[in-house]
């Protein structure tokens, strides 16, 4: 009855020299492919580095301004624009400015990118049962599978810097993206689809003038959770090289400095406010009919 | 050549200001144009291992991450300059200083674990607790093994996994702040131990380094035996290829560049007061002990450095 | 505004059916068995929506469908711009299969060639109502300042001036009734499917708007489609009438078949209701036997409703009135008690 | 013009100082409150030892009849039956059976809890504008402030192990099931609610009867994020003490043991996907009416 | 189905005005200085709802309420249940007045007192038909077999038995609407509001529907207000007819009088379609100069309709009618060119 208390697992053999057997062909793989595959990702690289520069090297007078025309732009509310630089001034004013202007530009290209590859996957996802059937464990994969582990393989093929961290971040960030898109598309009315169809949209027009802008307020929350994604992974990417708020936290843990990470922690908190709430409420605006209400 | 040197600068205090201290002397007596990469040590050193980046690890734990940093070596990737702690690093088991007040009389392993009512475990009050290290630590499985030598279960004692450092350094951190007793894996130089002052205790029996390699540092092995935990290597790592191309001055500085558990635990203390970063830490140490890295550099570089404080 | 489209186009519908649920093809065969919407609904868990239709409706005439509550209306003019999809048969606009058409072909030709209007509106609830109304034109790719003038128009024309801007759900049920009425128009589309389209009008907008049809019909002859529950509508707009009954056709015909020769008990109830002074025709009652004393008659022509040869008659003071056809060649007589006969007979 | 270039911030001496003695504070607080608030959290760690004791020493057998048995009353629908089996099975042969459960049975108990809560803080931040604006950015912290710099004051206050590990996940893991549940709710017609109006719904009943069925698509995607974000601080948690699969994947990161990360990994993503398609599965039966298209 | 309520309630609206926009309150003062409906909405962007609405509906009677698409009619309707709240004004039931209850006692009024069918039907579309059905009684807190009973009666009723296992979106439109109605009468509350509750309907099954609301009329004396385009719907069930225009009430009283003596040109309007053969009875138009005679003619009661009276007169072969009433007192007489004369008026 032995079996029946413990289960009868592979050899414990058997599976050490599967292991080492995968791990052994997996290196050589990473020798043989390393370069040209990091070659591949140098534009990116370049793109990071371009814009850190941009972050560090502007006075701070001039990006707390463009903050704040940006929030105007995106949200007209001046509480949203006062809010934004207002949190800028204290994280500078106690001396994390540095550290949040390479965040803010890590951050900023992983968002875009994830909602650049996020909402056409989420659109394609939504088209097609089988699709979603496809795609959706493999976002299972990506959100589950610690990061720590495609770390690994991924710091063998590339080394650790910017590209590495900004892979695992944009993994982790854009499984909500393509989900909330796919589920806001779903959900929009048959009815007016049909209308949109008898008047011959395609399926390109009815996606741009009927699908995304009644699933806006479901794409909004997607958004909202990429950018929360994103800044939850700061600190994972510090670890492998990149720089920025993650940093000061691991140090702080190291050394026991609760008040260091609290105060580098919530400066990544009010980044993602910041994200947030620009973002919000430029979606808001985009959705004038909702304001109506019945009644 | 020395331009576009990185240093990869780990997240724990001694291997940070290492890695400032090298920076300064190789940005100001040796031209180099240097960057601090900072991460977490195992990805750090794979990718020194398989990408060739960053060139210096200043501070490398051989037997924390004994698969990396060993076949890294074995296979060529990586150099080994010299080592960062002259003495080495200690490891072993450790409790705090206000126990040893109390109870003089514990001094080795075996007192303690006379003493399963003093370590209470966290979630098992009835009995002791020896906090084992983070997961996958050389040091970890040997404490397991010591586990097992020791007959620590029979003495009613349970070996608690604490994950991570931090999880390690929370429970100590906890254990302090309640004054309660605490004994578990640790090693030395660390800033934990400038703030919370603890004591190692001896072995009950003397070091074999055959009986250690066939059993105590092997996780399978069934049968461990008391074995004393001698000190460790902590060397400055660097790859192939920037050893290759750094030329002379560069790698004899490495080769040379070592300093005392002593002196890495004063200054520790000095940046935990201070909660410093490693920046400030190389700067204060440049500062108050020209005896000691002036030894390291060639008179013409050490003049370079100074006038650069 | 000027129709871009000179040509009219006819529909035949050929053998529809339409069966919903889950396995439709099984239940195809047990049609062609004569087993009927009940059976097939309480034994198969099926839907019969459609059985066999056919009907042909000529270029540039109105087509009504009517017929009871869930008997098929609405699924049989989605089937014309495939909005559903048959199980089996055929629609052949100007000879073509629509449900043949690949994607782009039936894309071009809800573009171009038809514009509907929803039973339940189907408005764009995010655009406001001028948004609403050139959408169709927007996909036509109409220049903006063309779509703008011809929506302003409709919109004006369905009197909805002043709320361009706002958004469906700031409207009464009726006023969104007409946006949608107002975008299908301004489509100007050669074939027009109406569903239910006055349904939530008052009857003062509601002749209003059949006047805008049969107007639009004197200058361009479009095909309309036009699925209604008043029979006086019916009979006021439909060039033909088709009757439903639970997803099959059991009359087809003019307004003034149907209304003088129902086709069996169900159909004499639904005409039962029918303001017969407005819609039967003299022509139709005409008596041919007396050829008529001149003098003492008032001529009438054949086409004259019984209301208004009543009132013709009486103000004439006369006791009889001959009907004249087109060519002036008199049919015969009629007496008020003929007259009043008619107008109360069911 | 120095003050253009860099921020001016706070003297460091005086940055000193404030971290210095904030970090003095906490720690005389858990001095003083340390074991009152542990106290507190004992019958939740009870609970986590019970559900553990019960996944670690039932016979393997009953546990895949148990996952069997669930996944069909839930799905109805053999597939899932099968998946769920046969992914346990191949964790069992590839040895991770123990910490299989381990993991299973932590998070199942984070999942019920996360779901509890958020599905009431959902439904409150629904009703409530104020509410909404206050919630929102406490949920912003809660998903960017990294768990890491959280943990220290964790483990200080409650040691390590596993209450510390199930609040570091159900911090992490409810904000998605709460955006969601308010998402949801908001999205519902604005027509169907006036008409349970008309009959004279309580809130209460217009809650259950209306707007949390039609909310259902939306709440179900919280579910499945709760589950993903619970699952992907599997490691987190094991860094303080939770025993479970995170623990070789932390040895395998220590060591690259590229292999080892990946099964490791990959057995978490099968509790994911088995917990996932069981609740999804289960959700749509909840939603018949959506089956029937229209045409 | 029995009734629960043995009680009618009679319904008073108060000076009732309602602006809809993003500030009502600013607009409220504008209204005494007599602004219309276009000056709002053209100057201040805000819609005038309702203004000055003053209606008195006594119990047991039906209300019916006509007029253009977006003159207020739903407005006023959802008023009375408090869907809507007012920017003045007020709403007696039965004394009380609804814009002040609490929430806890509005919840118990639109429980147990009113029950309401929805233009746009407002079903739920997770829910079936049957489970749709019994939602009101389900708030009521009804045992369950109860519910289904009642639910399966007027399911039945309406013509839906064997659709109960449907969802609202696998039904026509008509279908739908029927679905609301049957939740509505299910409901048995002694106040029902109908809003455009017919409109999908086909003929037949509306005149049935009507029936079963004059039926319940007979038997239980609710109080219905009931909006319809349809002014014959509105003739055959309205004791009293109100007939709003921008907002503002133009006519009130029976409906006799609205077709006889019409407020204004708007009203003419209105009734114009009407078919009176159908409506006029025979009583406002007897001519009390001739007393009668006797042998010559048939006895009419006065509440015949015109087209009864001529039925009558034809097959009897008299000349001339005699007007009786109720008492059997002679009103007067008629003649066939007076009946046909009031069957074409105008
Ligand atoms: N929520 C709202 N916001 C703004 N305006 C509204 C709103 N609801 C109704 N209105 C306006 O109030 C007016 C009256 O609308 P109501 O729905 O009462 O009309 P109705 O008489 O029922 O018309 P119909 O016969 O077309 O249903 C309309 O002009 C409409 O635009
Ligand atoms: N998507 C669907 N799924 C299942 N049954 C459907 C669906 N659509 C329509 N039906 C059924 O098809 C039949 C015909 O519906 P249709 O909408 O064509 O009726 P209609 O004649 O337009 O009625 P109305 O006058 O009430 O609008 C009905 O019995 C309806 O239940
Ligand atoms: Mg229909
Ligand atoms: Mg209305």
């Amino acid at each position: 009855m032995d079996w029946f208390w413990a289960f009868p697992h592979l050899d414990d053999d058997i599976l050490r020299t599967i292991r080492m057997t995968i791990d052994d062909s997996f290196r050589n793989f990473t020798r043989a492919w390393g370069d040209p595959i990091q070659q591949l990702f140098e534009p990116l690289r370049l793109l990071l580095v371009f814009a850190e520069w941009v972050m560090l090297n502007a006075p701070w007078p001039i990006i707390i301004l463009a903050v704040g025309i940006v929030a105007w732009l995106a949200s007209r509310r001046w509480q949203i624009v006062v809010g934004s630089i207002a949190t800028l001034l204290l994280i500078g004013y106690f001396d994390m400015w540095e550290d949040t202007m390479r965040t803010i530009s890590m951050i900023l290209v992983c968002t875009l990118i994830s909602i650049v590859i996020g909402i056409p996957i989420g659109i394609g996802m939504a088209r097609s049962n089988r699709a979603q059937r496809v795609i959706s464990p493999i976002l299972d994969v990506m959100q589950t599978l610690p990061s720590f582990v495609y770390l690994i393989p991924v710091v063998m093929l590339l080394g650790i810097g910017r590209v590495p961290g900004l892979l695992a971040v944009v993994i982790y960030a854009v499984p909500p993206m393509i989900r909330l898109t796919d589920l806001g598309i779903r959900l929009v009315n048959k009815e007016v689809l049909e209308a949109a169809d008898a008047f011959g949209s395609s399926s390109w027009q009815k996606l741009i003038n009927v699908q995304l802008p009644l699933a806006m307020p479901t794409i909004m929350t997607g958004i909202n959770q990429t950018i929360m994604m994103a800044l939850a992974m700061v600190v994972i990417a510090s670890m492998i090289g990149v720089q920025g708020l993650g940093q000061p936290v691991l140090r702080a843990i190291n050394n026991q400095y609760f008040t260091m990470g609290i105060f580098n922690g919530l400066a990544i908190v009010g980044i993602a406010i910041i994200f947030d709430r620009i973002s919000q409420a430029f979606g808001q605006r985009m959705q004038k009919h909702r304001e109506q209400a019945h009644g | 050549d020395c331009n576009d040197v990185t240093i990869a600068s780990m997240n724990w205090q001694s291997a940070e200001v290492l890695a400032s201290l090298d920076k300064f002397i190789l940005e100001n007596g040796y031209d180099c144009t240097v960057s601090i990469i900072s991460g977490d040590t195992v990805p750090t050193l794979t990718s020194m291992a398989e990408r060739g980046q960053p060139d210096i690890a200043p501070e490398a734990w051989v037997d924390l991450v004994p698969e990396v940093i060993g076949r890294g070596l074995e296979e060529g990737k990586l150099v080994a300059t010299g080592a960062a702690l002259s003495d080495g690093a200690v490891q072993g088991w450790f409790i705090p200083q206000y126990i040893v007040d109390a109870h003089p009389d514990i001094v080795t392993i075996g007192d303690a674990l006379k003493h399963p009512e003093l370590f209470p475990a966290p979630e098992d009050p009835s009995k002791g607790a020896v906090f084992n290290g983070p997961q996958g630590w050389g040091g970890t499985v040997v404490t397991t093994q010591l586990f097992k030598a020791y007959g620590a279960e029979a003495a009613g004692f349970e070996l608690i996994d604490t994950g991570s450092a931090a999880g390690l350094d929370g429970s100590i951190a906890r254990a302090y702040e309640n004054q309660e007793g605490w004994l578990g894996y640790y090693w030395a130089p660390t800033a934990i131990l400038g703030r919370y002052p603890m004591v190692k205790l001896n072995f009950d029996a003397p070091h074999d380094a055959d009986e250690w390699k066939r059993c105590n540092s092997n996780a399978d092995c069934p049968d461990p035996k008391i074995n004393e935990w001698v000190s460790d290597k902590v060397l400055t790592v660097t790859t192939t290829t920037f050893a290759e191309r750094a030329g002379e001055p560069v790698m004899a500085y490495l080769g040379t560049r070592s300093w005392s558990n002593k002196i890495v635990n004063n200054l520790l203390s000095w940046m935990t007061d201070n909660q410093a970063t490693g920046e400030d830490g190389a700067k204060y140490f440049l500062e108050n002990n020209k005896d000691i890295w002036s030894t390291w550099v060639s008179p013409e570089a050490a003049a370079k450095i100074e006038a650069a404080l | 505004m000027a129709s871009a489209s000179t040509q009219s186009y006819g529909i035949e519908i050929k053998g529809l059916s339409k069966i919903f649920g889950a396995n439709p093809e099984r239940i195809v065969p047990l049609l062609e068995r004569g087993l009927g919407k009940k059976e097939i609904l309480e034994e198969h868990k099926h839907v019969l929506g459609l059985n066999d239709i056919n009907i042909a409706m000529p270029a540039g005439c109105i087509q009504v469908i009517m017929g009871l509550s869930g008997s098929g209306k609405s699924t049989l003019i989605r089937h014309i711009n495939r909005l559903v999809d048959p199980s089996v048969g055929e629609v052949l606009v100007d000879g073509v299969d629509v449900c043949k058409m690949s994607h782009k072909q039936l894309r071009e030709f809800r573009r171009h060639k038809t514009a509907m209007v929803f039973q339940q509106f189907g408005l764009l609830p995010h655009r406001n109502v001028l948004e609403n109304t050139v959408y169709g034109l927007e996909l036509q790719g109409v220049p903006r300042n063309r779509q703008v003038e011809a929506a302003m128009h409709w919109l004006d024309r369905v009197g909805l001036r002043g709320f361009e801007e706002r958004y469906p759900n700031q409207l009464s049920g009726g006023m969104q009734q007409r946006v949608g009425l107002a975008r299908a128009l301004a489509n100007d589309a050669p074939i027009l499917l109406m569903d239910e389209a006055f349904s939530a009008l008052d009857p003062l907008i509601r002749v209003d708007m059949q006047s805008i049809l049969l107007d639009l019909q004197k200058e361009i002859k479009k095909t309309i489609v036009f699925i209604t529950h008043d029979l006086d509508e019916a009979l006021r707009l439909g060039d033909r009438i088709a009757i439903l009954r639970d997803g099959e056709v059991i009359q087809q015909g003019t307004g003034q078949e149907i209304v003088l020769r129902p086709a069996d008990d169900y159909i004499v109830e639904f005409v039962r209701h029918v303001n017969r002074g407005k819609v039967v025709q003299i022509r139709t009652i005409v008596d041919p036997a007396h050829a008529a004393d001149a003098h003492s008659a008032v001529e009438l022509p054949a086409a004259t409703v019984l209301e208004k040869a009543v009132s013709a008659l009486l103000s004439s003071g006369k006791q009889c009135a001959v009907v004249v056809d087109d060519s002036g060649t008199r049919l015969g007589t009629l007496t008020l008690e003929q007259l009043a006969a008619a107008m109360v007979a069911n």
